[in-house]
């Protein structure tokens, strides 16, 4: 069972984590991983996070989330995978991300949610920046992957 | 007779506008005159991907946009 | 927030998770990982599991969660740590073990719920033992971890 | 004046019964003697560990239990 989609609107992942967990029956686990936006860290001199935006390239972003959700499922044994990401303007504690993988051994599972998460952060079609409350007034700010987001990447080449 | 430009994530600030209409037919070279000079430094890095007309480009240097085509100005991404 | 149980009756992973994400405001991300009781392979020539019995020694089990639990804590950047294992006798379907970690980096929570299911399933003090249809009517047969499940293990020593 | 020897797991369908009185103080040597061959052998297994008044012992060998302990006989775990 894969499960691609792009989302426009909040979502809630426990809604969706039951009903992909009963859709793969006879499985031995499901592995979630879901990120959310966060408030910034607490010693950040750049102030809290007031908001962040997740642009995307409708001819590239969901068939590129697809393209990548099929080699999850070539490369690992999976039962399923759910695979959904959020677009638009987004507030501290809302969820972006949100990738469930059922499988009949917890491997397969963890490592194909390690590597969606991987390839979602620094190589699927979304541009992200964010807004601090302290920063000239609120002005918007790209963000780029960290170093460790690319060097984990490289660890699936 | 036309190709839309379009300028996605950080390269929207650098060219002042979210896409551009230019004269078809476009290649590489006359992309970028169309973009400004800022936006064609940013083109130079290989991090900077062009894709048209839906598919992004192997070798972005043999653009080749014919009328009605769009051509996305893709930056370096980051999700999740 | 460290929270460790060890429970004697079924539980909804997703009654869990909610109010753990909810007690670590400001996280990034949580990776949850939810072990269920396999109904058994579909190619399986000793058929389909009936039960699982999971058995614990009372003085050391819940003790060495606790402490394991404190050296995913101490290992990875984690805000916290929920860390649930049934005990019992359990049927196909039914959730065994959830481990959900929070953190501010995705690496931190997705490397914690591997580190915590590798120890739960070959370096914990349970022991597992599963009943078969097919299999001279439906005696209890004790099961030890694969070799993958050592293997597993091995990475973090 | 009694110690009381629980069979873990698998060792208790080799035993026969989950636990068994065995007269206090109770070593190493006796502890091999109590719990007959089948178990015995097992006991020499580095995989199978033994825990003395809830704790594991480093040294299994060196079992000194008095009255009123348990003495918990571990085989190989698994959990998850």
């Amino acid at each position: 069972m894969k499960d691609v989609r792009l989302l426009h609107q909040p979502f809630l992942p426990g809604s969706l984590i039951g009903p992909f967990t009963n859709s793969n029956p006879g499985l031995g686990g499901v592995c979630t991983f879901v990120g959310e936006v966060r408030s910034g860290d607490r010693d950040d001199p750049q102030g809290p996070v007031e908001a962040l935006e997740l642009s995307h390239y409708e001819p590239l972003t969901l068939e590129g989330m697809q393209t990548l959700a099929d080699a999850a499922l070539e490369r690992f044994d999976l039962m399923g995978l759910l695979m959904v990401h959020r677009v638009g303007v987004m507030h501290p504690g809302e969820p972006i991300v949100c990738v469930s993988a059922a499988a009949r051994h917890r491997r397969g599972a963890i490592d194909a949610v390690d590597f969606c998460m991987d390839h979602l952060k620094c190589a699927a079609w979304f541009w992200k920046r964010e807004r601090r409350a302290s920063e000239k007034g609120g002005e918007w700010r790209w963000i780029e992957p960290r170093a460790d987001d690319y060097a984990d990447l490289e660890r699936w080449k | 007779m036309a190709v839309t430009v379009l300028f996605l994530g950080p390269l929207r600030d650098l060219a002042g506008e979210p896409s551009r209409k230019v004269t078809a037919p476009l290649d590489w070279a006359g992309l970028l005159q169309a973009v400004g000079p800022e936006v064609a430094a940013q083109l130079g890095e290989e991090r900077v991907n062009v894709a048209c007309a839906g598919r992004v480009l192997g070798d972005k240097t043999a653009l080749q946009a014919k009328d009605g085509d769009e051509v996305a100005l893709l930056p370096p991404v980051s999700g999740g």
